[in-house]
């Protein structure tokens, strides 16, 4: 359905565009079942940068807020729903991590 | 058995609300200042209007007369609601008095005939001026640019309102608590050779899309009709036996006093804006030139009128108000 | 003898008589804004004026009205009242109100204002003119009832700009935008209808009388000052949308579909009013679940949506989901500031034992399931000298705004997650129901400035929490924890001299 | 009809004025089946099908003139659909 508006066009560029970004991107992160981070944490990465230095650099910190979680201790990994078996070395645009992709793991 | 306080002093961490503090420094501001400035948002509006996709919610440019800070403008009569209403509550009641007054002692059914029929056919009729002053106001307390001056038009557009229930009650006063003259007022300003004037300049104020155009296209209306309405005229009652004319004058002239403290102050404001000054200063020539001939000649087609039906010089009074406006309006300028 | 009309009659005479049809321009170009929404009215003479009001009736009881707030609002400066609220933890609730709902009553101001030029039936325009005032009432017995806080505590200093940039205020204005960039039928239905009589009692009342129970006279006075005021604006909405269903059979299925929008926007917009009932007022009054059940469930589903199936309106679609969630709503959404309060405005803390308590005899069947092992896992980490917070940013529901902290409808230990695609991006809902809002009209919702996605692109400040901290205004103190907080700290000093017997 | 099927209204008002107590007197004594609950600083009233204030009683029981717009100094909220609010009473049911 579209919207009804008051001219024929009413068009505007999301706020949240890619390009925004630059090189870089958003990529949501879910750790399911552990209640205590309440939500997906949102993260701004290159594209270029590999999945290990993501999640050292940026996953773990986060998840870290729980005094119970161990750096890399993610398994069951999953990439906007499908399973997910990320290759430290590869980047985050070889591995299809798109923007505002939702990468879930559980611990 | 006794207690007391130990005695404490509680030194507040500040005076007032950052925004104000930032201002004016740490001191104690009042409730106008507190409940009016920088109260409007300005910034991070989430979606375009369906309705005008060309504009964000709060946008300066629905008129082409701009301040760098919208507050350098604040309401001389520092009215936020509760003055606001306590003022308005005491006029309207000053007004039920009057009226009462004149009811219980049947004075209206003394006015002499011009002045009966002054109010009836051409005084009455104005009610449907002020509901179209109202949408005219209205629409700047929608579309101005910061609470400071939208304030004044939210109010200013009650007022119109209430002026015309004022003189719809004059009208059910005059027909011994029926309505009829105010059907047949309605006709008057609908078909009357009088009013078509007046009429005509509201409509055309109500499709003028920059809403500060609208309000002193109005304004310069009002500077001819209220003077010849409730001064002039309520001087020549007075010479002419009409005396409940005047007592009924009294109010909305004290009203019109009122209204002139905002606006006047806000046309000063325009004028002196350190930016925008100059622009703003040639806008209102513009809208002087477009709108005061229409509005003494439409002005002027009413006194004529007036004239016809208690014979004082209200035309000659009309061109005497206009130069004055003309004059007015170049000091404006000269005194930048 | 004096004919005395009656008051209906009356009032038609000094509002309504008032209107003529303009001749001299085109009428269409007069009222431009009401034809292109769809919605079709016949005769605009049929509404109804539910309040006869007249302008010197209303200058008179209003003036009375503001007469007694203003009374009490002096006395309660003079006598220093503020020392006597139960604990200096309740303003922030009172913080969250000054900074999330004066901005909507504000906006409420300058949008009706836009109704009561636009509409072409004068009835409707002179109720909407009133509503406009009353609205810049409320804006400012608001302001001035929590100045006197604003004095002595935190977090309440610069709300004006804080509603047009922190995170979590984005939600009530995403809302309120959404309604006034809506042409202005819409907003009648939305504002109106769906939040003034849907939901507006579970925002005023149980929380007005929070703030009795509390010691906060102030806001109990202006609350109820201001709720006389929206009663009348109730029956604005009642009214609006009984005429509309009357005027047009065509207008049913566009109103059904606003209803559908704007209750679902506005349960979620009363989610953070959820969470202040159970969890920020230290005296309780009820839970956030009876209030619910009271004010939503009793009076509008088997009240008010039994009278509007006449005209074929349903109950709103995701109602169950919101029935479903009523038992956990609070505490999602007061977890989720707990774990960002270090970006607030206002402080957050581990329930004590007592209120624990209470949470646990109102929620028999969630609380010691799901929170109660949060709080201990939260109180453990304060004990062992820490306190958690998320140490990120949040993904935002597109649509509206809230973290995406909500659970699956009959699983609330799975975080719901629903995506689009749209023109090539991907965009993410909290719920079925923010998910179906954006499938509507998503030329709309792409335009959403959610602070997540703007503090990444460099818009608020710069990268670091304190940049965007100092940007959002918020002073040393304002947020984070509540336990040794300046606010705590000065209580405690204030309330350390206690009476001594002379 | 059953009982369930009627459906109730209601009104909440302030309970800090003596003019308010008398309001609420008037509603009971005018009005079937009225519940009355105390919750802080409100007086919710509570009865099946309608509820209705009328000017006479509520000036019998305060001894004086009262105008039915002074029914808005005690209003809080209410729930049904005002159906009748004229000189004489306010009338507050469902249409239909």
């Amino acid at each position: 359905m579209a919207v009804r508006a008051i001219t024929e066009t009413y068009d505007f560029p999301s706020r949240s565009r890619q390009e925004l970004y630059g090189d870089d991107q958003l990529v949501h992160v879910l750790w399911k079942g552990n209640p205590l981070l309440c939500a997906a944490a949102t993260f701004r990465a290159p594209r270029a940068m590999p999945f290990g230095e993501f999640l050292a650099g940026l996953i773990d910190p986060w998840a870290g807020s729980d005094p119970d979680y161990r750096p890399g201790a993610g398994r069951g990994w999953t990439l906007d729903g499908a399973a997910f078996d990320p290759s430290p070395e590869a980047s985050l645009a070889e591995l299809g991590v798109g923007h505002k992709s939702l990468l879930t793991f559980e611990a | 058995m006794q207690y007391e306080l130990r005695q404490q002093v509680i030194e507040p961490r500040r005076k007032t609300f950052q925004y104000l503090i930032e201002r004016n420094g740490d001191k104690p501001a009042s409730r106008y200042e507190e409940g009016t400035i920088d109260v409007q948002p300005t910034e991070n509006f989430h979606y375009r209007p369906l309705w005008d996709p060309a504009h964000e919610l709060y946008d300066e440019s629905y008129s082409a007369l701009r301040l760098t800070d919208p507050y350098s403008f604040l309401d001389p009569r520092q009215y936020y609601y509760a003055p606001y209403v306590t003022t308005r509550a005491q006029l309207h009641d000053g007004f039920g008095r009057t009226l009462e007054y004149l009811e219980g002692r049947g004075l209206l059914a003394r006015l002499p005939d011009g002045w009966r029929t002054l109010l009836a056919e051409l005084v009455l009729p104005l009610r449907h001026y002020e509901s179209g002053a109202q949408l005219i106001s209205v629409n700047g307390a929608r579309f101005a640019y910061g609470a400071s001056v939208e304030q004044c038009l939210s109010y200013a557009a009650f007022d119109r309102i209430g002026l015309a229930q004022m003189l719809s009650r004059v009208g059910f006063a005059l027909a011994d608590g029926g309505d009829e003259l105010l059907t047949a007022a309605k006709q008057q300003w609908l078909e009357a050779t009088p009013l078509q004037g007046l009429r005509r300049i509201v409509e055309e104020l109500l499709v003028e899309p920059d809403w500060a155009v609208g309000v002193i296209g109005l304004d310069l209306v009002d500077r001819l009709l209220y003077p010849l309405l409730y001064r002039h005229l309520d001087e020549a009652a007075l010479t002419d036996g009409a005396g409940p004319y005047s007592l009924i004058a009294q109010h909305p002239a004290s009203w019109y006093v009122d209204q002139r403290k905002w606006l006047d102050h806000l046309l000063a404001t325009w004028v002196a804006d350190p930016e925008h000054g100059a622009r703003n200063a040639d806008v209102l020539t513009g809208v002087v030139e477009a709108w005061l001939p229409k509005a003494e000649a439409a002005v002027t087609a009413y006194a004529t009128a007036v004239e016809a039906a208690v014979g004082t010089d209200a035309a000659a009074t009309v061109s005497t108000l206009a130069v004055r406006v003309r004059a007015d309006f170049t000091a404006l300028k000269g005194d930048s | 003898m004096a004919k005395k009309l009656s008051m209906k009659k009356r009032y038609s005479a000094l509002t309504r008589d008032l209107d003529w049809t303009p001749s001299y321009v085109d009428p269409e170009k007069v009222f431009p804004y009401t034809s292109f929404e769809g919605i079709k009215i016949h005769d605009w003479a049929k509404w109804e004026d539910p309040f006869r009001l007249t302008v010197d009736s209303y200058y008179k009881y209003q003036a009375e009205k503001d007469k007694r707030l203003y009374a009490v609002l002096d006395g309660f400066a003079q006598s220093q009242g503020h020392l006597s609220l139960s604990d200096a933890k309740y303003l922030n609730s009172m913080k969250l109100f000054l900074q999330g709902v004066t901005p909507l009553e504000y906006a409420a101001h300058r949008h009706f204002a836009f109704l009561a030029r636009h509409y072409n039936g004068p009835g409707p325009r002179f109720a909407a003119l009133c509503q406009s005032i009353d609205e810049l009432r409320h804006t400012q017995t608001e302001i001035h009832t929590l100045s006197t806080y604003n004095k002595y505590y935190g977090g309440m200093h610069s709300w004006p700009s804080q509603f047009d940039r922190v995170w979590y205020l984005s939600v009530p204005k995403s809302f309120f935008d959404d309604a006034m960039s809506a042409g202005p039928f819409e907003f009648l239905i939305a504002i109106s209808f769906s939040f003034e009589y849907l939901l507006t009692n579970l925002l005023f009342v149980p929380f007005m009388s929070g703030a009795s129970f509390n010691g906060d006279l102030p806001s109990m006075t202006f609350g109820f000052s201001a709720q006389s005021d929206e009663s009348r604006h109730m029956t604005l909405g009642l009214e609006a949308i009984k005429f509309l269903l009357e005027q047009d059979e065509a207008n049913v299925p566009i109103i059904q579909a606003w209803i559908d929008k704007w209750f679902w926007r506005g349960y979620r917009l009363v989610a953070l009013i959820a969470q202040m009932i159970d969890y920020m007022l230290p005296r309780k009054v009820m839970s956030w679940q009876e209030s619910f059940e009271l004010y939503f469930e009793e009076q509008m589903l088997n009240g008010l949506f039994k009278d509007l199936e006449f005209y074929g309106i349903k109950p709103p679609r995701h109602v169950e989901h919101a029935i479903a969630e009523k038992e956990i709503l609070s505490h999602q959404v007061y977890w989720g500031l707990y774990s960002f309060s270090f970006a607030a405005a206002f402080t957050t803390t581990v329930p004590d034992a007592e209120h624990q308590d209470w949470l646990r005899a109102q929620y028999p069947g969630t609380f010691d399931k799901h929170y109660q092992p949060l709080w201990d896992k939260a109180a453990k980490i304060q004990a062992d000298g820490g306190r958690f917070f998320f140490q990120g940013l949040p993904q935002l529901c597109q649509v509206c705004q809230i973290p995406m902290l909500f659970t699956e409808p009959g699983d609330s230990t799975t975080i719901c997650q629903r995506e689009r695609e749209y023109q090539g991006e991907r965009y993410h809902f909290c719920s079925d129901g923010c998910q179906w809002i954006f499938d509507r009209e998503p030329e709309k919702y792409v335009q959403a400035w959610l602070p997540v996605h703007q503090i990444f692109q460099g818009n608020c400040g710069g990268p670091s929490v304190p940049e965007v901290l100092a940007w959002y205004g918020i002073q040393d103190g304002d947020g984070g924890e509540y336990v040794g907080s300046a606010d705590h700290v000065d209580w405690e000093r204030w309330h350390a001299a206690a009476p001594v017997r002379s | 009809m059953t009982a369930s099927s009627v459906r109730t209204v209601g009104l909440d008002l302030q309970e800090s004025s003596e003019d308010t107590r008398r309001v609420v007197e008037a509603i009971e004594q005018d009005n079937d089946d009225v519940v009355v609950t105390q919750i802080p600083g409100l007086v919710k009233i509570q009865a099946p099908g309608q509820l209705v204030i009328r000017r006479e009683t509520v000036e019998s029981l305060l001894g004086r003139p009262w105008e039915t717009h002074e029914f808005q100094l005690a209003i809080v909220s209410y729930y049904g659909h005002i159906a009748e609010w004229d000189d004489d009473e306010i009338v507050i049911k469902w249409d239909h």
